[in-house]
């Protein structure tokens, strides 16, 4: 197949064969990449702004914008992006000027990376590096130091508020969130994105399809969960939560640099959705149909982005429902959900997972009677704690 | 190919810029920050020689994990000294901090 | 000059800037900035020795963790407008001094004490290799490793907390 | 399926790491955990025997635990017939004895902390058998040691339960301390502490093993007898006995699984899995068989006369040990483990039996308030009964076979010596087990009024395990009928190389041996009958009679006092006089001295005033004025003591290129 790897291998021969320099194609390709994310970018987030205003709508049985554009108000985002364009752009006069202009860079940048190692379709992948999926996750965490550049630079006390729960939210997940990457990662043996699609191709007992999803429950919740909370989606908004912090770490923020937060975040909801669709949810694969007059390797291609793209698409919308359905957590409930309960969950997954691919078929036995030695003691550990509590009693 | 010295003049100067902002900063959590940098140049070394010793051992960059996970506990337990500081003197310059004086 | 040379100088260049800023700069918080880009390059030259898995460690951990922790310390011990009128300490010239000395004798090293090596060649992936290294030889120094950690978490949580 | 042997000490352990943590909310609820761990282990234990039976052996290396130098001891397991048949005694003989603890147990506070300490035991213990290199099971031997320290003194409110923890504790020490010695030596002598690459190489180094060394004793002598004196401390044997009567300070499911069943055995085990060493040192198994001998006769002599149910019992146990040695110093090894064997299925049905009788009274152990029982307890009655009978070495029971065994490879070997202290200690055992019967169970009923309306039958938790030990007392015996021919033999004897060559059969046919055993059990059965039962008055008369030699008895052959007088008491003593000597002598001398030392000062005063006041403040003054300068040194900011070591960094670094 025409595979993206090989299409720019083609272009840096032909280069090569004229005579000009390994450095141009290269750059070329570059800014080839980096226009074509962004405009991706760009057009996605501002159907996802749009998509979230017709969902709340239409969970609070109201239409949303309708006027715009003609149907649906189908428009509305480009307009929204065209008013914050034009905006008047705003340095607050206490602001630390340089970190402030320096923060909303920092942050869409790092978003910006993370898209080089998403694998859109069978070869469709900017670069498929070896440590594709470490990669991801360390350099969404960039994210968390331009939120705190933006906060504290703002010289605002709502600002830094947010900014502090935010970074301190986002410190606490990442551990449960790259603890739950782990579980696929020791099943498929790699960290690189393409191969962990590829090791989803199979079948779970003839039936079912082969994703991380079905052995890995228990990864795939705790990785959504703090994915919500990486992307500071509710239930977890606390940085910005709106009735107690105005708008958290960008409330000096106007015009353009808002809108590139504004982009930055649902950039992210996508790279959040598009890495738990690659490791849990078979990324490309799904059922295809051989379109007549195109060659096999490209209509798989052409399926393998529509799949990936509606796996995606449908993680995002399961993030907005949420959003109108959960009420908003407390700082502390926050932290010790993080701490207490997923963190502990995950090791556990990890564990149970370690030991089921190190003892093989034998690890039933193991890991069965191990679990129940287990869960009877936490039983019986757990039972008379509750008894004990009577009234008068001294504890 | 680079030569190998590039790097480790690299780590020294980094090294010694962090021993020279270790030894000259006030605030404690610069100092920290220096010795973040003097630690990161020995890591460059580390992974220098890993990439560059005959063998395939990868010992440097295991070194340079574990050198890692070392500073991340310091950066821990200094950060947690350096917030005690504040709490009872209300500065984190550490020429201020000088109950041990004679 | 090859290109890698070339990059190899730009980051160079790049990593000892930050650090000069670190280290020199008025403001502690943009000290902090200049560490996370400091530590950037240094991810950056970890890449172009081969050693991917470390060049997403470093910024997982620098940047990711121990970075925010340092701008967490910051934020909670000093103000915006409270650039203070001295950063350094009288000792300067003498630091300088040691400074410059341990480099002359750090370059010295360098440049005359080692042959000119070339490595072996060019490992597909080193993240494997690093696991079984960590978990067959290193297994005590990695386990005592993780004891520190335990021990430097519960010893922070004691320290910073109120009495 | 072999490979499987790793769960086995695990399984209890994994029962500590869980009840020791979580014991304060398990409470009521240990037993489960405990009980299960054992119970699956056995289970493993039991696929793991019958691999072996097929011929399968196993020496598998999982972990390397101490690699320094060349100097490497392992994690690792050695699975042959020997440590098969001890696994299996031990997880079966442990797992019974841990459902029979959870009646005996029930309603202790420290319930959850008695079966913490009981799986440690399991798991220490099944690492002792285990093990496949000395170091190894040295961190068992010293894991069950430690347990049973713990589990003497587990009512440790009790001053002489934890006095009798202690005093385990110490004797064994000395014992321990010899046995850590010879693996020493036997590290420099072979380079390896695995059995696998020691036995070997016994026959290879001849010369220089058998090479006189300290005191004219040969270097594989030495060895021998400083593993034996781990042995003589662990197994209670003469002289390291006396910690184990005490030790009955513990609760009765304790003494039946440690003092009586497994660890106390371990010594045995222990030289039967050294066989190669002491089959090259004649001079130490002539010391096994010598110190064996007598530990079972006078053991025996001491328990005719004991009156604390629990402490004949005990004593019976030393006994019985010092036949497993007498057995193993005559070379008999096969025959040693296999009364270990018997002995534990008897020997933990008498302790659990003792113990039902101590909680149907109430925690009375006196047996002079006893008498009558069985009609009260009838299964406690008849299955102690059946471990009397096995004790005493009645055809066809348990102990029938296994002791004659011994007593006739002692004869075999030419010891005739041997084979009468054997004998008589035979005819001690079966007189002091039917004395015990009868005073407890039979006769009439002297027990306190105020206890007697409240006597009862255990629960079922506690007589399930009497009645299935009661079947392997009765039964196990038929295993190894003859050295020859019967299947216990034929699978262990391989093991121990020279077994059976030094056993020749010089000595009287087995058939006539057995009939003098039998005999002699019996005549010891019919005294006791005649003494206890018929004419109680026999037994205070021939008190009476033997007035002397039945208090030397009733008091242990004072054994507990000379010692206390000898080491302890001479401590003392030798204490107290140095400290005389410090009060008169030297506290005089002083004295005197001080006085004369006043007088002079006085004098000397007036001379220190003027001239060396002067001279000293002057020093003082310039001293002072030094340390101002000085003191500035020392900042109290940290980053000049930053800058001096950076500098001195710098310093040396310097030296050593440009030098």
């Amino acid at each position: 197949m025409m595979t993206f790897a090989s299409l720019v291998e083609r272009f840096y021969a032909a280069m090569a064969a004229w005579g000009i320099p390994w450095i141009v194609p290269t750059l070329i390709v570059m800014v080839i990449v980096v226009s074509v994310v962004l405009a991706y970018i760009s057009v996605a987030a501002m159907f996802m702004i749009w998509w979230e205003r017709k969902i709340s709508a239409h969970i609070q049985v109201r239409y949303g914008p309708m006027r715009v554009g003609g149907w649906h108000g189908w428009a509305q985002s480009i307009a929204d992006g065209i008013k914050l364009l034009l905006k008047e752009d705003l340095i607050p006069a206490g602001a630390d000027k340089v970190v402030f202009v320096l923060a909303p860079m920092v942050v869409f940048g790092a978003t910006v990376a993370a898209y080089v190692t998403i694998p859109w379709a069978p070869g469709l992948i900017v670069r498929d590096l070896n440590i594709g999926i470490l990669y991801m996750v360390s350099i969404s965490s960039l994210v968390v130091v331009g939120i705190i550049m933006a906060g504290w630079s703002s010289n605002n006390k709502y600002a830094t508020l947010g900014a502090l729960r935010s970074a301190a939210q986002a410190v606490s997940y990442e551990v449960p969130l790259v603890l739950s990457l782990l579980g696929p990662v020791m099943i498929a043996g790699t960290m690189s994105m393409g191969k962990l699609v590829e090791a989803q191709s199979g079948r779970w007992f003839g039936v079912l399809p082969g994703w991380f999803v079905f052995p890995q429950i228990v990864a795939f919740l705790i990785y959504f969960t703090c994915a919500l909370a990486e992307c500071n989606r509710l239930p977890f908004d606390i940085p910005e939560a709106e009735s107690e912090l105005v708008a958290g770490f960008h409330v000096e923020y106007s015009g353009m640099r808002f809108a590139m937060f504004f982009l930055a975040e649902y950039a992210n909801m996508f790279v959040v959705s598009a890495i738990a669709t690659t490791v849990f949810l078979g990324g490309w694969h799904g059922p295809w149909i051989p379109l007549p007059g195109l060659p096999r390797e490209v209509a798989h291609g052409l399926f393998g982005l529509v799949w990936f793209q509606v796996k995606c698409y449908f993680l995002i919308f399961v993030m907005m429902w949420l959003r109108w359905t959960l009420a908003r957590l407390r700082v502390d409930q926050l932290m010790a959900f993080a701490w207490k309960v997923l963190l502990p969950i995950s090791f556990a997954n990890l564990i149970v997972t370690g030991l089921v691919l190190v003892l093989g078929k034998q690890a039933l036995l193991y890991v069965g009677g191990i679990a129940i030695l287990l869960l009877a003691a936490i039983l019986l550990a757990a039972r008379p704690a509750a008894r004990t509590v009577r009234v008068g009693e001294r504890t | 190919m680079i030569p190998l010295s590039h790097y480790l003049i690299l780590g020294g100067i980094i090294f010694s810029l962090g021993v020279f902002g270790a030894l000259t900063r006030r605030n404690a959590i610069a100092i920290l920050m220096s010795i973040e940098l003097m630690l990161n140049g020995v890591n460059l070394n580390f992974i220098a020689f890993a990439r560059y010793l005959p063998q395939t051992m990868l010992q440097g960059q295991v070194f340079a994990i574990f050198v890692i996970t070392v500073a991340a506990a310091e950066a821990v337990v200094g950060l947690a000294i350096v917030l005690g500081l504040y709490r009872n003197f209300k500065t984190v310059n550490v020429d201020e901090i000088n109950l041990m004086k004679w | 000059m090859t290109l890698k040379l070339g990059i190899f100088y730009f980051l160079a260049a790049f990593t000892v800037w930050a650090a000069a800023v670190v280290v020199l700069g008025k403001n502690i918080v943009r000290a902090a900035v200049a560490l996370i880009f400091g530590f950037c390059g240094m991810a950056a030259l970890y890449v172009l020795l081969d050693a991917e898995f470390l060049a997403a460690v470093q910024v997982l951990i620098y940047v990711g963790g121990i970075t925010i922790l340092l701008l967490f310390a910051i934020m909670l011990t000093s103000r915006i407008g409270a650039t203070t009128a001295r950063v350094v300490n009288d000792q300067v010239i003498l630091s300088a001094m040691a400074a410059v000395g341990l480099l002359v004798g750090l370059i010295y090293a360098s440049t005359s004490g080692i042959p000119a090596m070339s490595g072996p060649p060019r490992l597909p992936e080193t993240t494997p290799f690093l696991g079984r290294a960590l978990l067959t030889t290193y297994a005590l120094p990695f386990e005592a490793v993780s004891v520190l950690l335990l021990a430097a978490m519960v010893g922070a949580i004691i320290l910073a907390r109120k009495e | 399926m072999l490979k499987l042997i790793w769960l086995v000490p695990t399984l209890p352990l994994v029962g500590v790491v869980i009840n020791g943590i979580f014991g304060r909310w398990v409470r009521e609820r240990a037993h489960l955990l405990a009980v299960g761990t054992t119970g699956l282990s056995f289970l493993i234990a039991l696929g793991i025997f019958l691999q072996v039976l097929t011929g399968r052996t196993l020496n598998w290396d999982v972990y390397s635990w101490v690699p320094v130098g060349d100097f490497h001891a392992t994690v690792g397991f050695q699975v042959d017939p020997l440590s098969a048949v001890m696994m299996l005694v031990v997880t079966f003989v442990g797992f019974l004895i841990h459902v029979y603890s959870i009646g005996y147990m029930h309603g202790d506070p420290g319930y959850a902390r008695f079966f913490t300490y009981m799986n440690l035991f399991m798991g220490s213990m099944l690492i002792l058998v285990l093990a496949n290199n000395y170091l190894f099971m040295f961190l068992g031997w010293e894991g069950v040691g430690l347990c049973s320290y713990l589990l003497i003194g587990f009512w440790y409110q009790k001053q002489s339960a934890s006095d009798a923890g202690k005093k385990a504790f110490v004797v064994n020490r000395i014992g321990d301390a010899g046995f850590l010695l010879g693996v020493f030596l036997i590290w420099r002598t072979f380079g390896s502490l695995h059995y696998a690459e020691i036995f070997p190489q016994v026959a290879e180094l001849h010369e220089i093993l058998a090479q006189p060394s300290i005191f004219g004793l040969s270097l594989v002598t030495w060895m021998t007898l400083l593993l034996f004196t781990g042995a003589v401390g662990k197994s209670a044997q003469l002289p390291l006995y006396v910690w184990l009567p005490d030790a009955m300070e513990g609760p009765t499911p304790v003494s039946a699984l440690i003092h009586a069943a497994t660890m106390v055995t371990a010594g045995v085990y222990m030289v039967a899995r050294s066989s190669a060493l002491f089959d090259a040192a004649p001079v130490s198994m002539t010391v096994v068989a010598t110190v064996g001998a007598l530990t079972a006769v006078f053991a025996a002599t001491i328990a005719l006369v004991q009156n604390d149910i629990k402490r004949v019992v005990a004593y019976s146990t030393i006994s019985q040990l010092g036949y497993m040695f007498l057995g193993a110093g005559v070379g008999a090894y096969a025959s040693a483990i296999f009364h270990l064997a018997t002995h534990a299925f008897f020997k933990a049905l008498l302790f659990l039996g003792s113990g039902s009788v101590i909680h149907g009274l109430g925690g009375e152990q006196d047996i002079r308030k006893m008498g009558g029982l069985r009609k009260h307890m009838p299964i406690t009655a008849y299955t102690f009964l059946l471990a009397a009978l096995a004790n005493a070495g009645i055809f066809p029971l348990a102990g029938f076979w296994s002791k004659d065994q011994i007593l006739h490879a002692a004869i075999a070997s030419g010891h005739v010596w041997l084979w009468a202290l054997g004998a008589a200690g035979a005819f001690g055992t079966a007189f002091y087990m039917f004395r015990l019967y009868f005073v407890t169970f039979e006769g009439e009923s002297r027990v306190d009024p105020h206890v007697a309306h409240h006597i009862h039958e255990s629960p079922r938790v506690m007589a399930v395990p009497l009645m299935i030990l009661a079947i392997f007392a009765l039964g196990a015996g038929l295993f190894g009928t003859s050295p020859e021919h019967s299947p216990y033999y034929t699978f262990v004897n391989p093991v121990f190389r020279a077994a059976g060559e030094g056993a020749g059969h010089q000595g009287p046919s087995e058939f006539t041996m057995a009939l003098v055993s039998v005999a002699i059990a019996a005549a010891g059965i019919a005294l006791a009958y005649q003494m206890y039962l018929r004419r109680r008055e026999l037994a205070d008369r021939m008190a009476e009679r033997f007035r002397g030699g039945y208090t030397l008895l009733l008091n242990k052959y004072w054994v507990d006092e000379i010692y206390n007088a000898v080491f302890v008491d001479f401590g003392k003593w030798l204490c107290h006089r140095l400290w005389l000597v410090d009060a008169k002598g030297v506290d005089g001398a002083v004295n005197g001295t001080s006085w004369l030392t006043v007088l002079a000062s006085h004098l000397s005063a007036r001379f220190d005033f003027r001239g060396v006041d002067g001279l000293v403040n002057a020093i003082a003054d310039l001293i002072q004025g030094g340390s101002q300068a000085f003191k500035r040194l020392q900042t109290g900011v940290i980053q000049n003591y930053l800058l001096a070591m950076a500098m001195g960094i710098f310093v040396i670094v310097s030296l050593y290129f440009f030098f």
